[in-house]
């Protein structure tokens, strides 16, 4: 084991994942000499060469369904899209193409490409490079949709990503990469793809998350805890396929539940959350699950602004204690 | 000639282009009588660039078409009883009935594979080549598209990409002169849209489309030229849709005298006059025949085939309901 | 009043709209001298002539954003894009742009086009020419989507919609085309946006949905009638801004729900009207939401594996019974 | 000289790019200190591009740019207190604070607007120029966009409708010889991307991107053929970046020595020495120390404008919560 920072985690993922199968390769924007804006990549063009270290035109419509064709043709594509903002651009090429042969061709072609990518505002980066569009990709038939928050399931689900015959879109935070955590050094360590975790263990309130609110909900559990309220978190980690087994279990302990995405409010990854709740839990449920989520309205730039739209903590406390109320 | 097919090469273009003409004929037919789903796009009077276009590739070369694919499916080496089953939506087909004349694939002929989004063989023929590429392969792709789709933001971005990497792969531009019922003027301001190749550092060429030899020729090149690793060609085959854009088309948009020249330079008519000068009219005359027997064969066996049964769950869990 | 064909309703609501509004302009692929593939279009070139009326090439990326920026500049475009499986060309635009300006610019200008489309299966175009990707258009803020199913509606909602000063999706159907009804003759009946319908009135259960499958859920209402079960049909009418009190005033009567979207169930638009219901309703509810949606894969093309997929009267009636089992 | 600057306009041109070079600096300087929010990114010695090319249109006329276009925005005429308020978050600003240095947009001098996906102000002009072309207008609408920009699939789409239907739209590619952080050569094979406009069917040209003369010139004939009906128009203006990419780039990547030349041509001092043979370089001078003071107080005002106050509910109820 080793304290790593996210980023480091994942470029240790990368660079073991490419050293154990040459057909591993990556592309993507100003990911080479430069090493990736959030320097995920960083040394890999050194260690691994042009040709399979590539810097890109910016041209992600055709990278993402050349990622496609590629993963189609013997090779496992790691796909660098820079900004989940951009994630429109990509949209034909995973719903048209990558969601619809891996079932019309099936038995003939895999489809075992990566498509890493990173969301979320707090910086000011304004309406165009702070969304979190994960529903967008949840919804896609045929694709896995991850989003892991601490740097051990980064570095294990990016492994676990690469070696797998669908395609995996890899969801970071850019909020997330400089954080540290416990790391383990063995190339063999994999995370699976849809398990959650529990994050934190509780009996009063479940509430679920990914990525950079799996943060935010810790720190609310902990505000809660001083009214004395036991809350569960739980990591999602996948958003597609869910982990049903795991939301299951805890709102059977705590019979209440919030659900937490840092996407827009309505057509959200909550709403799917909040309404498999409602097929799979009705029963248990003493109060309807509450939503926290982006407001539905572009992210602003100015501090202010953008702090007043940002789930945090203390919405998502806020948001326990009246669904217990 | 250099690249040229041999005469072996030209009776078999010449047997692919009527199996295609009988399986687009014999389509037609059954559409017309309702026996067919969804649109159907012939290629009649086009074979030439599918058939010959394909036939200069090798059998591990990758290929990618558009809706109207038919050529190209036989071209590339398909068994035509598979592709009508799976037009005919049977078990047998090539995609068991799931994905009908526009989504065809076959991974053991290289074609990879239909596609009803205009314009995405263009990158996806290029991520081919770049998996070619990385993986050092003596492989090429090519991409079978229309004059439409080279107006789709995806061919721009496909074609500087190819063309910066110097990727080993064909783009075979099937110009027919209509987008869907507009003329390629309303599309493009240029006539020809092979100078674009121009602005990707890559060599662009236009060759008469309803010519076997020319367009053999054209790919042939275009692939010595890949695999030595000096990168793509884009070749725009000029040709000619002789029949409406799918069997759904209201028509009233295409001239008899806007086809009529185009009638009298049938590729079929035209190759089988070539090959009639090197092996004798009764020979040209055997291969149809010949293809006429395995197209009907191909039909009858394909119409008695089984439909699918629906199973929700994918054995690898892709698509399993959560 | 007289008897139109869906696809005439909405002919005569361009016709009309053109006619009044000299900033008002068509364009989109095939919809000029051919009138559109599916006809909707028929005759307005010889009208309004080759500068209002614009076939165009192949290009729904731009012309989507064409679309935004030129309605920012005083005219009020009408984009028809031919299917809605190519909506994913057109997402930057309506996520990056057309999203994002209205609030950025408040004030200083307005957006006012409407992006036409149909989507839908039953007619084996196979998976890249039948889906229904309502949800995709649903989740983006400042954009308002319809999705009528009467020709009635679809008259009064396209000429709403032309006048609105915002973006609006208005989603058609392959299977409405040829479908009649009464339609007003006159230029200045509008239906309004935002409030959904009682297509079908009754107290046991509500089924809400919209497009053709409105037309789904009044014959399930019809086979659960046989029963003796009284379903109540809302034909929503608008996907975005929901009608909130229709649905909480329909399940106030009811206590059950049975919610239905020919789109993808897995964060589909379905899980969006589960969701609005426990947010709103969770009291009155008696049994939890049933979701009727496509299975989450992509559309087959032969006749018996399409017909198994699209969400049907009988699947809509099944679910009505097991909820109120 | 044909379409050239008068003296009057090439002083305000100067005292524009100065105002915009200060601008950039002082930004920086506040960047450097932790008081910004966001990367921002600084147009350093490409001012001539953006303002040169936004002073030979009119008032009235459109212009949208990029991430990277303060130069824009100061050559189009916004106000400069208003710019600096909007990128120092407060509600004095074009947007109140909600769009950020990027996304500034001013109906009231045609700025319609900055934008942070690469490539999307090029349709958005090409929509502009159709919004024109159906009102019959006599205006214009210019994109300014970078080399990274031109190999965006939505290019290719719109370059291609624009000379289609002829529309009254400039294209002004600044070609800066960076993407973000990789040069030129690794987006794209060919080194001059204005070669790609005769595939639209449109003129395209190259000019020196540090000379305000050239660039104006080349834009206001643009302009005057758009104006004629006879459509678009691609300038390639040929310039250098001389800071990192943004504030958050961590460069090492552009050498000294590939700086240093285009140091030497600076814009604002190419045009000092131009200005001074006509009006005097104690004129020219003047010019400068009245911007200066400008932009002091544009700084000094816009830092004591308050913060906006967060409200959801839209007026017209576009964004409400439902
Ligand atoms: C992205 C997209 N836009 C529109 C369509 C509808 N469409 C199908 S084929 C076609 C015309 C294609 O023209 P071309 O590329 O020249 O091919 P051809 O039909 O002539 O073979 C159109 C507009 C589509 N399938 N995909
Ligand atoms: C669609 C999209 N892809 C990637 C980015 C990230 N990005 C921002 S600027 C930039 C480089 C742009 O290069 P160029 O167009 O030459 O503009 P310049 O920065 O040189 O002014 C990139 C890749 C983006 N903002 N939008
Ligand atoms: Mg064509
Ligand atoms: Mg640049």
């Amino acid at each position: 084991m080793a304290i790593m920072r996210y980023a480091e985690a994942l470029n240790a993922a990368l660079r073991e994942e490419m050293g154990r199968d040459p057909r591993v390769f990556m592309f993507g924007e100003d990911i080479g000499r430069y090493g990736g804006v959030f320097k995920v990549s960083r040394g890999l063009m050194d260690e691994f060469g042009e040709g399979r270290i590539r810097d890109t035109p910016i041209s992600e419509q055709a990278l993402t369904a050349m990622a496609v064709s590629a993963a189609m043709t013997g090779t496992r594509p790691i796909l660098e899209i820079m900004y989940a903002d951009f994630v429109p651009l990509c949209m034909d090429a995973l719903v048209n193409q990558a969601s619809v042969f891996g079932y019309l061709w099936e038995g003939q072609i895999e489809i075992p490409f990566v498509l890493r990518t990173q969301g979320g505002g707090g910086v000011g980066t304004g309406a165009q490079h702070a969304k979190s569009l994960d529903v967008f990709l949840a919804h896609i038939p045929g694709i896995k949709v991850v989003a892991p928050v601490t740097p051990a399931d980064a570095k294990g689900m990016l492994k676990a990503a690469i070696r797998d015959p669908q395609p995996v879109i890899f969801l970071e935070h850019k909020l997330l990469y400089n954080t540290r955590g416990e790391v383990a050094n063995e190339e063999d360590v994999l995370v699976p793809l849809g398990k959650a975790r529990v994050a934190i263990s509780g009996t009063d309130i479940s509430i679920f998350a990914s990525s950079k609110m799996v943060v935010e909900a810790e720190a609310a559990a902990k505000l809660l805890a001083k009214d004395g309220i036991g809350a569960e978190v739980i990591d999602l980690r996948t958003l597609r396929p869910l982990d049903l087994s795991a939301i299951k279990a805890s709102i059977a302990k705590t019979h209440h539940a919030v659900v937490v995405n840092e996407g827009w409010n309505f057509c959200g990854y909550v709403s799917e959350l909040s309404a498999t709740i409602m097929d799979h839990c009705f029963d248990d449920l003493d109060a309807p699950v509450s939503r926290v989520a982006m407001p539905d309205m572009p992210i602003p730039y100015s501090e202010p602004l953008e702090a007043a739209v940002i789930p945090n903590a203390s919405r998502i406390a806020e948001a326990a204690r009246r669904t217990l109320a | 000639m250099q690249n040229a097919p041999s005469i072996e090469e030209q009776m078999e273009i010449h047997r692919r282009m009527i199996l295609t003409r009988r399986l687009e004929e014999i389509l037609g037919g059954l559409a017309k009588d309702g026996k067919t789903r969804g649109p159907l796009h012939r290629c009649d009077g086009q074979e030439a660039v599918g058939v010959a276009g394909c036939m200069a590739l090798r059998a591990n070369d990758y290929v990618c078409t558009t809706h109207r694919g038919h050529h190209v499916y036989v071209g590339k080496g398909m068994d035509p009883r598979r592709i009508v089953a799976e037009i005919m939506g049977r078990e047998t087909g090539y995609c068991r009935g799931r994905g009908g004349h526009m989504l065809l694939g076959d991974a053991s002929t290289g074609m990879i594979g239909g596609n009803a989004i205009v314009g995405a063989g263009i990158p996806a023929a290029a991520g081919m080549a770049l998996s070619i590429q990385v993986m050092k392969e003596d492989r090429v792709a090519m991409a079978v598209f229309g004059d439409g789709a080279a107006q789709t933001g995806i061919a721009h971005e496909a074609m500087n990409m190819a063309g910066l990497w110097k990727l080993p792969v064909i783009f075979l531009l099937e110009n027919n002169q209509y987008g869907l019922t507009v003329r390629q003027e309303v599309q493009s301001p240029v006539e020809d849209l092979f100078i674009r190749a121009a602005g990707y550092g890559m060599p662009g060429l236009k060759v008469d489309g309803n010519d076997v030899v020319a367009v053999y020729q054209a790919v042939a090149e275009a692939a010595a030229r890949a695999r030595r690793n000096d990168g793509p060609t884009l070749i725009e085959a000029k040709t000619y849709r002789m029949q409406g854009f799918s069997t759904s088309d209201m028509g009233g948009y295409q001239s008899e005298a806007e086809m009529a020249p185009w009638r009298d330079r049938d590729p079929i008519r035209l190759s089988a006059e070539t090959l009639s000068k090197s092996i004798g009219s009764e020979a040209v005359a055997e291969i149809a025949e010949a293809a006429e027997v395995e197209i009907q064969a191909a039909f009858a066996l394909a119409l008695a085939d089984p439909f699918p049964v629906f199973e929700f769950h994918r054995p690898s869990g892709a698509y399993t309901e959560v």
